[in-house]
């Protein structure tokens, strides 16, 4: 699969905004430049202030729309938490690299913590579902596991306050030696542990990264993750990189 | 109508990606034709590649943002072999920004990529505030940049043009060392030294405390030292600092500026700068002028700016 | 819990209202109880009356805005007999800001202004952009600045603020000065010196060509200037420049501030400064802080500043 | 009649949005604080950007609405021009002195250009129809002239392009001798030559002036007016001042 080329979207239709939890969303555009799971658009629903976009994954895709899953955290995501149908966006997307799909083998782990949920989510449902079983950790009130449960998947949730699933985190849950192949995205402790699990049992992991960004798109080496090759960038080397070659404490 | 000559550079317009913003000007051939541009600076370079500053790089403040990259490039070397080829392809004018440790540092950097066929100018970078060791070190004291200048002018083959900090202790005086010791042209403003606090963690939101500011927010004072050093030089003066419309272009151009560069409004829209050339050349029509030169540093002229000449 | 003592005096809390954004404090008290606040600076005041300057004296920009204001004012002796009675009714502490066209008028000023009942403090203003004599013309050089502070002490009767220009060539050096020549305290930042051009006229905005920016858009420099000037010096330092929310009031105090002054935000929602004490009111109870002195400088206490301590 | 003191009104309701003109829309909303005719609030409907509100004139008010008309000519007033009914807004007002109705005597005129007849609307309302003539000028349609007609107020337009009434300004309609106090509000220019009309024929004359303002309270002096007096300011010792103490070509 070839990355489409992004492309800067102005004004692109709001088709539905969704209120999931107390902060999670679900926003879909219309909009017809695509991407592959794991890749991800600079998003901004304002003027002038805040000065930059903000990076949100691929939740969902077809030929005419994008859905994201986001958390409002702050200014930028209580901005597009405003936005109603009919609204509009700016998307500059899809960007990055996203998961290597044809890299994934045998039984499938997709880990996540939280909002990490949002771009494993659009993996999850390309891959057979028989091979994918979802390790899902959150906070409190899942999200977005119902869907993927109608799907048929293999959800396995955690919550920290046990208000569902097992409490605790979803690392505790999750048993590497089970699986040939591990995929996670989510808090960056988490993924270190995840990172650190599949290295001892020899599975090979793609993680999904976050860092803050300004340009998006490769430019401005805001936002390095630091690999055994040197500083990378999240935005345009990744986000999605090879566990074993990210350095997880630098 | 836009073109416009640089230290001997002709411009197809005098629209310039800040370095530092642009990368080396093929990430952003994805969203529009960047041969469209007057020109590109590339990421500061040093002799010796560098991995950049740890912890976090990018904070966003009220019409601006902080970044503390701290020089992260492959090297000289390396830029030269990978990096320049490619961006020679592009058909727009090559700037190399170069940076340094130390004195020798410069002067190797510059020796080198001056020599280099395709580089149009050297853009001297004495004003990042982001690197311990030189940087903006060399670039706040008149009398330690004009060492620099002089030592690097010795060895540059090419148009010399000297990138300013605003954190500069009189940024006139500043050109006009920078002037005598022979450089071509100024550019001016790298960001302003400035700090962000994170009340949680009670510590500085950089590793390195402080970090670098530009944005909108700092056009104002940018647009300030550039009618001040434009009045204080005959050399060339590019503006830089903010701009984001063709609007604030044409405010540098009218307060001294013969370019500008633009750096952060890119981020914010990837192709801020082919609005502003659009902008700029639908202004010299309307208005009938058949180059911006004639209302470059129309300001030094209008009655107003004559009453202040005399203050210091 | 926010009770602060400010070279002396004590303050309710360290938000003060900053010289030439609250009038003489009657003004804003149809909007709220004035006397909540920690003190009021007065707007800046000069031996002889002022009418300040001709033109516009306002602009905005990203994030901020200009002034050109040019020190209007009654004079002192009607300051003294009309308006500072009517200060003393609010029950908050009174900061003279005195500011002068040449040496002979600060001091005779600040003789006058230090002598009266009911000053509590002090501020000189040795910063003022926009007069063509004196004001920020004393506050570049810090040699320049210590004459003036040197002499003003001598007749200064009460505690003296100094408050200082972020035009200044290099802030540390100059709050070091001030230290030395006597100053119980100083303030920063003033306004920063800024140009807007008018693209239709051609012209500067401004008659005076360059004008004051305050506003959240300069709040990452004044932070990393209090900053540094906290680190350099042994006196109260009082933080000033885009503070909007008890978060930015914070940041300042955590850089090392006493107290905080609150200028253009005021202009925004006039109850600001009411705002932000509640908010630092909140933080101080949910930190289970006896007091602000607790955080206050905390900045200078942590690894990542010690690394920097040694460069320059 | 003394004014109602100052209130900060967050989140006042947009009752209603009328475009009236190309530029010219008139905004409704909920609140009981009031004014005098001439006097004005510092408006929002935005939150960071930009900065400062904007000073706007009571045109009609009751005792619990407030209408303003404006022109879209800038960044502000094209974000009030955004909103709809149910919209915000944040309302600083009534603020400084309007019009000293005690001292207009016989035959008043009330001479405006553009949108200079916002806030003589409502002055024009209060006072006996019969005492009245209104001279207005326009670049080009009128506006608030065809309810002040239904009011039976005594209306005369004169607009530059000469689409409506006379073509010219309104200067030109206007003939001070016929009354006995003025009252003007409108550009700069105008209103200079409108006091000198005046001053030529020994007619009182009341201008209310603008400028730019911050604070719109009087607390930080960017809003001089230089008159006979010195410098007041046009927020809290004006808006509207007496024009023979105006020094008009300051
Ligand atoms: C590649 C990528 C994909 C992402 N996908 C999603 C997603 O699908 N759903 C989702 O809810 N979130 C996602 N995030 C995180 C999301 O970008 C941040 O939550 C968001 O930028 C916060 O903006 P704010 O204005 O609400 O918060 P603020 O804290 O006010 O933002 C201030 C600044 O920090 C940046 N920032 C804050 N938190 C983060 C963060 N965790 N990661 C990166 N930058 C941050 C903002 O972009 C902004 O520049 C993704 C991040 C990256 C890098
Ligand atoms: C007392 C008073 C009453 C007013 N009443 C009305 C009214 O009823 N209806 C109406 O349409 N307009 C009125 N105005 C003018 C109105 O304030 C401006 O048109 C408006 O501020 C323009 O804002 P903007 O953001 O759209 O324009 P911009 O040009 O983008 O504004 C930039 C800055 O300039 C200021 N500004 C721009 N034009 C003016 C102006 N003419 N007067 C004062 N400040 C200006 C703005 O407030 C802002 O600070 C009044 C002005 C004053 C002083
Ligand atoms: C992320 C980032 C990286 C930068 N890197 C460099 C650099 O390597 N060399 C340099 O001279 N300037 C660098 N700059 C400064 C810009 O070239 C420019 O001078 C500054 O950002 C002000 O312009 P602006 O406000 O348009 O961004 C950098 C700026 C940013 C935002
Ligand atoms: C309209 C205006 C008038 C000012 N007048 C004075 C003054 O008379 N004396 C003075 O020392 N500072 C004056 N200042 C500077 C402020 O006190 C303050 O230092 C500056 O505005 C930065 O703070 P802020 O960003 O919170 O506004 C003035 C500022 C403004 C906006
Ligand atoms: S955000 Fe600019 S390089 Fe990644
Ligand atoms: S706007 Fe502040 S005094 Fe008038």
């Amino acid at each position: 699969m070839t990355s489409p080329s992004p492309a800067c979207v102005e004004g692109a239709t709001v088709l539905a905004q969704e209120r999931l939890t107390e902060d999670v969303y679900r926003l879909t555009v219309a909009t017809t430049t695509g991407g592959t799971p794991g890749q991800f658009y600079m998003v901004r629903s304002w003027d002038r202030e805040p000065l930059l976009a903000r990076p949100i994954s691929i939740h969902k895709m077809n030929e005419d729309t994008v859905s994201f899953l986001y958390q409002v955290c702050g200014r930028g995501t209580e901005l597009l938490a405003r936005l109603e149908e009919g609204g509009e966006v700016t998307l500059t997307g899809p960007l990055g690299h996203g998961f290597r799909i044809g890299e994934l083998r045998g039984r499938i782990a997709i880990v996540t913590g939280g909002i990490g949920i949002a771009p494993t989510f659009c993996l999850a449902c390309m891959l057979p579902v028989r091979d994918v079983t979802v390790i899902a950790g959150f906070e409190s009130t899942p999200y977005a596991v119902a869907e993927l449960l109608t799907l048929g998947v293999d959800v396995r949730v955690a919550t920290e306050d046990g208000s569902d699933g097992t409490r605790g985190f979803c690392t505790e849950i999750f048993d590497p030696p089970a699986f040939d192949t591990v995929v996670t995205c989510g808090p960056m402790p988490m993924m270190a542990r995840v990172a650190q699990l599949c290295a001892g049992a020899g599975v090979p992991c793609q993680a999904s990264l976050e860092a803050r960004m300004a340009c998006g798109i490769g430019a401005c080496l805001v936002c390095p993750c630091p690999t055994v090759q040197g500083n990378q960038r999240v935005c345009a080397d990744g986000p999605v990189f090879d566990a074993a070659e990210v350095i997880w404490h630098a | 109508m836009l073109e416009t000559t640089l230290c001997g550079v002709t411009l197809k317009n005098p629209v310039i990606a800040a370095s530092g913003t642009f990368g080396f000007g093929a990430e952003y051939d994805d969203f529009f034709d960047v041969g469209k541009l007057g020109g590109i600076c590339t990421k500061g370079l040093t002799l010796h590649p560098r991995e950049g500053n740890p912890g976090l790089r990018v904070w966003e403040t009220p019409a601006g943002m902080m970044n503390s990259v701290g020089l992260q490039n492959p090297g000289i070397p390396v830029f030269l072999e990978r990096e320049l080829p490619r961006m020679r392809t592009l058909d727009t004018a090559i700037i190399a920004n170069v940076g340094g440790g130390d004195l020798e540092e410069y002067v190797e950097g510059i020796r080198l990529v001056s020599g280099a066929e395709g580089v149009d100018i050297v853009e001297l970078n004495i004003s990042c505030p982001n690197v311990h060791e030189g940087g903006m070190a060399f670039g706040i004291d008149s009398d330690v940049a004009a060492g620099v200048v002089a030592a690097v002018r010795r060895v540059c083959t090419k148009p010399l043009m000297v990138k300013l900090s605003p954190n500069a202790e009189d940024i006139a005086a500043m050109a006009i060392a920078c002037e005598q010791e022979g450089a071509d042209a100024v550019s001016l403003v790298n960001t302003f030294k400035a700090l962000a606090v994170d009340i949680h963690t009670r510590k500085a939101v950089f590793d390195n405390v402080t970090a670098g500011l530009s944005g909108p927010c700092i056009k104002p004072i940018a647009l300030r030292m550039v009618w001040e050093v434009a009045r204080a030089v005959h050399i060339p003066v590019v503006g830089i600092g903010g701009i984001a419309t063709w609007q604030d272009a044409l405010e540098f151009i009218m307060a001294g500026a013969t370019a500008v560069q633009v750096g952060t409004a890119t981020f914010i829209k990837p192709t801020t700068m082919l609005d502003i050339i659009d902008g700029l050349e639908r202004y010299c029509a309307n208005e009938h002028l058949t180059s911006l030169s004639t209302v470059c540093n129309i300001l030094g002229t209008v009655p107003n700016c004559n009453i202040l000449r005399r203050i210091p």
